[in-house]
């Protein structure tokens, strides 16, 4: 199997959602060829988890989250939600099952109809599936916009472009609230924010987390960020999975060379430890044509002959902790024993 | 040691006053559509408008050619000694609904399989290409031409369309012409939109294809399709001035461009019967194309090759 | 043929940079916004400094205006920026066109629109060669590969005859970077030349960033809106908020001893690796002025948790620490000062109250 | 080269449902029972004529039958009778193609030298008083078709001034190069006016757009002069519009052609189109639609060609295809 491994999904405890070998592939034009986006990935999330989801541009992440959702449908691969097969269900039942899964994107401007009343847009779930009276709608909308920190009645008279862009977040995340879902998947979320907005955007996510018991995942190419509001965190490179663990440990004892590489590429606002590190050559190759064995092999320090031919399974180095490397590194404060 | 400059505001003066510029454009073109439509609508009531088929007559005769622009005959009259400026109210008044008729089934036919083709794609957007490419390949006055030249052999055969009367034979006529412009504008919109991220969220909601399109993607296209309507609307009146002239048009009413053609031997005679309609003509479609240039600003349209 | 003898051949004597009362204000539709409203600063020759703000901090207009390259319509420019010596501030594009490229050059944001799509990557290269040394086509296009290799472009020989699609978005920035050392400029100005970057490409363009700048002696204005770039890669960092400069530092000494409570909310509400996660994040509440109406007094009032009265009326000066000349900050109530620890020991209480 | 092969392919389909469908269309309610070649040619041919007219073009067989005859033929260079005028259809319209080809030609080439510079130097120096003089021209251009321009341009030039003759003889350059010219600078006029303030206005936006992107902006940061950042840098990124406005304009330019010449009484295609059409003669209408859809399309094909020629981009995209 090309896939990275099941090593890390988890048997016991209140499984939300569990993503079985998914494989997207987009054709180019009328080549033949393929852009091989996501290339056989598995994952898992607990109820009331959050699960970070990293990655640079190209890597996939996007195109996984979109997946679930079945927008549009994976080229194969399952995907478990609520005990319910996503994959085989016919356009009805999937609309149906969307209601429970909600997703916020990144473009906070582009995701809210122009041309609408944002009271509208945040109404317009219920108005689909026809939930309750417009005086219920409306009561509940209201409550929605006062707790995501928009007043309901300046969003009754105006439209998106009137509201800022961390505003235009807020009314996005109102709108994915009003169905009540389990999961919600945030596409970057916060990554056209300014930091000071971002920070608010954060921390409104954690309260309606904990308030309504969300289950959150969380993609994102800023490390920084996807520690802080995540649980457990899976490292994407060129539609695979790298590395998976819970959030601490990950950044305490990167296993994967990416991982510790992303790492260490991030600038830290600290003049005493920056400046210090060496960056890493070259930049990911094309999806197109993905190299053979262990898709970083290409410029990866540690890269020898089994990693250019082999592809590296998800096996677990430490409590929980995730690797798909033949060459892991190992942190010093994590004893483990390699099998 | 500041050196302090002089204040540089170079080009905000040109700014504002580019700015005025248009919005005069808008002003006149508005001003006049309204005056025509208003002499139009009301010409039998208005006083100071002559009937249809008044004649002004000099000394009791009626004559050829017989009065100029002047106090009498404001426009002159014309070879059976109609008062032209009457007449051009009168033509208005068909010419508008030939114009707006045509417009609004480009814009509804051409509209649907535009949005159709850039939604759905696959093979929906081949098929409904494929009709557009038809209908652009023909120079669209050929193509006119072909189809009234033959609507009384087809009114003769499929009997049920024998109510139509040659004004709605023309307007339906050209309302074909308009259908593959409309249909490629709205299906170059529609690609762009149902990119968005909003078109994604409310299937994310769960909401119908239908609903999608008609609640997210179709109020989105208004400023699109109401700018280029506008600017159409121009195009289409030429086109029916055009049809007119080449001898398919109404004869009566009388629209602009059958009187243009019935004068245009005489040029040399009587030059108002010929140039006054033209005027009316000109001064129409360059109201609705000061409109359409104010829309497609105001909207941030890119004028697309109509 | 060395294209480094212009900077060195260059007197020597007086900042290489030095504005004084920049003002750039626009006239919109709503009324006149006041994009950079007075900003003063010194470069030193070889010195990197790094312009942190928000997006709306007027930090991008201010790098356009020392470059000039501002729209002509429906702008006004106040103020002096002295460039070697020599009054640029009021040139006409005409005049500055002697100054662009060969003297003062400049990175954009995107790499992805800031090369013509429909030019070889060499010709591109070569342009400002041709214009400013001279050179002919075939030492133009040499001198061209020469500094795809100094940028660490691989297959140089090959990319110049590519066009700029076929490149990724690193090549891209690589070869922008190209392009602005082409003919020896002494000051580069860089608008947040990673932020269309992965991380891992970012920290490669940041270190050809400073390794080009200590190899040419160039000074380099960095602007951005990630406070971790400037801290590993600039000198000197001045904060910007609302069309103004509000503290202004030596790196380290700004870190170590922030003035603003601007600058300190800023780096506060930036998520840490080192913090563990679901770590609290401290916002800064409201949002950035709105520049056509700027608030009275200090920019920053209306979102300061340590505001009082006076800052609300009456707007503070950019004036010098005790300890450090060259640190200036714009506040009434610095950090550290007594008023601010007692405001925030009594926000402190009134938190404990409220729980 | 397969990008090529698949445009080809879809010439080939539009331009065989076109001419199938005017032929269609045409026939409607001329193969009634009966004799069609009658109904087509009017009461007055002997039945000895009508009978040899629907054997040889088999117009009493089924529609298909009758256009792939059709089709076959008018490969063969048979176009067909006017039935109208009695003479081969390639007969009658010998020199006419000459006289709407060169009516077409100087109108496209000069609106083309009117319209570039005229919008570069708009954009460059947008909002300045040249730039709103020329955007008014074009306004009034624009809203100025043929048949509203050519009266008011002859009752000045050939009745109030006779600067020139009223009628246009059939005048080949290699006839007369100043009587050639002389004939056809008014109508040209005509036809280019309206066309050079369509292009000079989708050029000039265009421009202005190209103008604020990143890559200008870094072009003047490099030190290139206006000159160059105008026709080397922004020219060239914004001709798409202008391309595409070309051949639209094309189909634009048969119906122009055609009011030209029945106000300036020339003889060319169009006026043939219009008698034709008018009197129902079969052959000479799908004949002429033939060879217009084919040459618009031709064109256009051109016409995307060029923009691969242009832009590397398209080129790279199309040889992947």
């Amino acid at each position: 199997m090309a896939g990275t491994g099941k090593a890390h999904l988890r048997t016991e405890g209140d499984v939300l959602l569990r993503v079985e070998d998914l494989v997207v592939e987009f054709p180019v034009g009328r080549t033949g060829l393929k852009v091989n986006a996501v290339s056989g990935i598995s994952l898992d999330v607990l109820r009331g988890e959050t699960l970070g989801v990293v990655g640079e541009s190209g890597c996939g992440k996007s195109t996984t989250g979109r997946a679930i959702m079945q927008l549009p449908r994976p080229t194969s691969g399952s995907v478990l939600f609520e005990g319910r097969q996503l994959t085989d269900m016919s356009g009805d039942d999937m609309r149906e099952a969307r209601t429970r899964m909600q997703m916020i994107f990144q473009d906070p401007i582009s995701s809210l109809n122009p041309r609408r009343k944002v009271r509208d847009i945040v109404t317009e779930p219920l108005a689909i599936w026809k939930r309750g009276n417009s005086t219920e709608q409306r009561a509940k909308v209201d409550a929605l916009l006062e707790e995501v920190g928009i007043d309901p009645q300046r969003a009754a008279e105006s439209q998106p472009h009137q509201f800022s862009g961390g505003q235009c977040q807020r009314i996005s995340i109102a709108r994915s609230l009003v169905l009540e879902p389990t999961l919600i998947i945030c596409d970057e979320p916060v990554s056209a924010l300014d930091v000071s907005v971002q920070a608010q955007v954060l921390n409104l996510l954690e309260d309606l987390k904990a308030k309504h018991g969300l289950t959150l995942i969380f993609i994102a190419h800023d490390l920084a960020v996807v520690k802080n509001i995540s649980d457990r965190v899976a490292v994407m490179y060129l539609g695979k999975i790298c590395e998976v663990a819970p959030s601490d440990d990950l950044y305490r004892a990167p296993a994967h060379h990416y991982t510790s590489v992303l790492l260490d590429s991030i600038p830290v606002p600290d003049p005493s430890v920056a400046a210090t590190k060496t960056a890493i050559e070259g930049e990911p190759p094309s999806p197109v044509l993905p190299p053979p064995g262990c898709r970083f092999h290409t410029r990866c320090p540690a890269a020898t002959d089994v990693c250019r031919n082999e592809e590296p399974k998800l096996r677990e180095i430490a409590t929980a902790h995730f690797v798909a490397c033949h060459h892991p590194l190992y942190g010093d404060d994590v004893p483990v024993s390699v099998a | 040691m500041t050196t302090a400059l002089a204040s540089s505001t170079h080009g905000a003066a040109e700014v504002k006053s580019a700015r005025k510029a248009r919005h005069m454009g808008w002003m006149f073109g508005t001003a006049w559509l309204v005056v025509l439509s208003f002499c139009a609508l009301f010409a039998n009531q208005l006083p100071f408008i002559r009937t249809y088929d008044a004649k002004v007559r000099v000394a009791g005769q009626a004559k050829q050619y017989g009065f100029g622009p002047g106090w009498t005959a404001w426009l002159g009259t014309d070879n059976s000694s109609h008062d032209v400026f009457a007449r051009c109210i009168y033509g208005a008044r068909q010419t508008l609904f030939i114009g707006i008729g045509a417009t609004i089934i480009g814009l509804t036919v051409g509209g649907l399989l535009g949005v159709l083709g850039g939604y759905y794609r696959g093979w929906v957007d081949r098929a409904i290409s494929i009709i557009v490419d038809c209908l652009l390949a023909m120079p669209a006055l050929l193509l006119a031409l072909l189809l009234i030249q033959r609507t009384d052999q087809i009114k003769e055969t499929i009997t049920a369309l024998g109510w139509l009367t040659r004004t709605e034979e023309i307007t339906i006529t050209l309302g074909i012409l308009a259908i593959a412009p409309f249909a490629r504008i709205v299906r170059a919109q529609t690609l762009g939109l149902r990119e968005r991220d909003f078109v994604l969220a409310a299937r994310s909601l769960g909401a119908k294809s239908q609903r999608v399109i008609w609640r997210e993607i179709m109020p989105n296209l208004v400023p699109a399709m109401v700018t280029v309507a506008v600017t159409g609307l121009g195009i289409l009146i030429a086109a029916e001035g055009t049809l007119a002239f080449l001898g398919l048009g109404v004869a009566r009413p009388q629209t602009w461009g059958t009187m243009i053609d019935a004068a245009r031997d005489d040029l040399s005679k009587a030059w108002w019967a010929t140039i006054f309609p033209c005027l009316f003509l000109f001064l129409t479609v360059l109201s609705f194309n000061f409109i359409g240039d104010h829309l497609a600003r105001k909207f941030d349209i890119r004028e697309a090759a109509v | 043929m060395s294209i480094a003898i212009q900077a060195s051949t260059r007197t020597d004597d007086g900042p290489l940079l030095e504005l004084e009362g920049v003002r750039t204000h626009f006239q919109t539709p709503r009324g006149v916004v006041r994009a950079v409203d007075g900003v003063s600063l010194t470069l030193e020759r070889g010195r990197a400094l790094g312009i942190v703000g928000e997006s709306g901090s007027g930090k991008t207009i201010l790098s356009r205006s020392i470059m000039g390259l501002l729209p002509t319509r429906g702008t006004i420019r106040q103020g002096s920026i002295r460039f070697e010596g020599r009054e640029i501030g009021g040139l006409s594009r005409r005049a500055m066109r002697d100054v662009w490229g060969k003297e003062m050059a400049m990175i954009f944001q995107d790499p992805m629109t800031s090369l013509n799509p429909l030019m070889k990557i060499g010709a591109q290269i070569a342009e400002p060669l041709r214009i400013h040394l001279d050179m002919s086509r075939s030492d133009a296009w040499a001198t061209a590969e020469r500094l795809m290799n100094d940028v660490r472009i691989p297959a140089a020989g090959r990319r110049l005859r590519q066009y700029p699609h076929e490149l990724s978005g690193g090549m891209r920035q690589r070869i922008m970077i190209a392009i602005a050392m082409a003919c020896g400029p002494t000051l580069l100005l860089a608008d947040e030349p990673t932020t269309a970057l992965d991380v891992t490409v970012q920290a490669q363009i940041l270190d050809l960033l400073g390794e080009q700048r200590r190899d040419r002696n160039m000074s380099l204005l960095l602007v951005t809106h990630d406070l971790g770039v400037v801290a590993g890669h600039t000198d000197d960092i001045g904060v910007m908020y609302g069309g103004k400069l509000v503290e202004m530092a030596p790196t380290a000494e700004l870190f170590a001893n922030m003035k603003m409570p601007y600058t300190e909310a800023l780096l506060q509400s930036i998520p840490k690796l080192a913090d563990p996660s679901h770590t609290r994040l401290n916002v800064i509440a409201g949002r950035p002025p709105d520049l056509v109406n700027p608030p009275v007094g200090c920019r920053f009032s209306p979102r300061c948790p340590y505001a009082q009265d006076r800052c609300r009326e009456e707007e503070p000066p950019l004036i010098p620490t005790v300890e450090d000349p060259r640190h200036t900050y714009a506040c009434w109530y610095p950090v550290g000062s007594p008023a601010y620890h007692e405001t925030k020991a009594r926000r402190q209480r009134e938190a404990e109250v409220a729980a | 080269m397969r990008y090529f092969l698949q445009r080809m392919l879809q010439f080939a389909v539009v331009f065989f449902l076109v001419t199938f469908g005017v032929m269609i269309f045409m026939r409607i309610g001329m193969n009634k029972p009966g004799d069609p070649a009658r109904t087509m040619l009017g009461g007055f041919v002997t039945d000895q004529k009508a009978a040899a007219v629907n054997k040889q073009y088999h117009l009493n067989d089924n529609v298909f039958v009758q256009y792939f005859y059709w089709l076959a033929k008018m490969f063969r260079g048979d176009f067909g009778i006017s039935v109208q005028q009695n003479i081969t259809v390639a007969n009658y319209m010998k020199g006419r193609v000459l006289v709407t080809f060169f009516l077409g030609f100087y109108s496209l080439l000069w609106a083309l030298i009117i319209a570039v510079p005229v919008a570069v130097y708009q954009a460059y120096r947008r909002d300045s008083n040249f730039d709103r003089a020329g955007n008014l021209f074009s306004f009034l251009f624009v809203s100025l078709p043929a048949l509203v321009l050519a009266p008011v341009i002859i009752q000045l030039f050939v009745i109030r001034w006779a600067w020139f003759p009223r009628i246009s003889e059939k005048v080949m350059p290699w006839q007369s190069l100043s009587g050639h010219f002389k004939n056809f600078f008014l109508p040209v006029v005509v036809l280019t006016l309206p066309l050079a303030a369509i292009f000079a206005r989708l050029l000039r936006a265009d421009i202005v757009q190209t103008l604020q992107s990143d890559f200008i902006t870094l072009a003047s940061a490099k030190g290139v002069p206006p000159s160059r950042v105008l026709w080397t840098h922004a020219l060239r990124n914004s001709l798409f519009s202008l391309l595409s406005s070309v051949g639209v304009q094309l189909g634009a330019l048969v119906g122009g052609a055609l009011v030209v010449e029945q106000y300036f009484s020339m003889k060319g295609m169009g006026a043939l189109l219009l008698t034709s059409i008018l009197s129902k003669d079969l052959f000479v209408v799908q004949s002429v639609t033939a060879i217009v859809v084919a040459v618009v399309s031709v064109a256009n094909l051109l016409i995307d060609l060029t923009y691969a020629f242009i832009d590397p981009r398209i080129r790279h995209a199309r040889a992947l295809t």
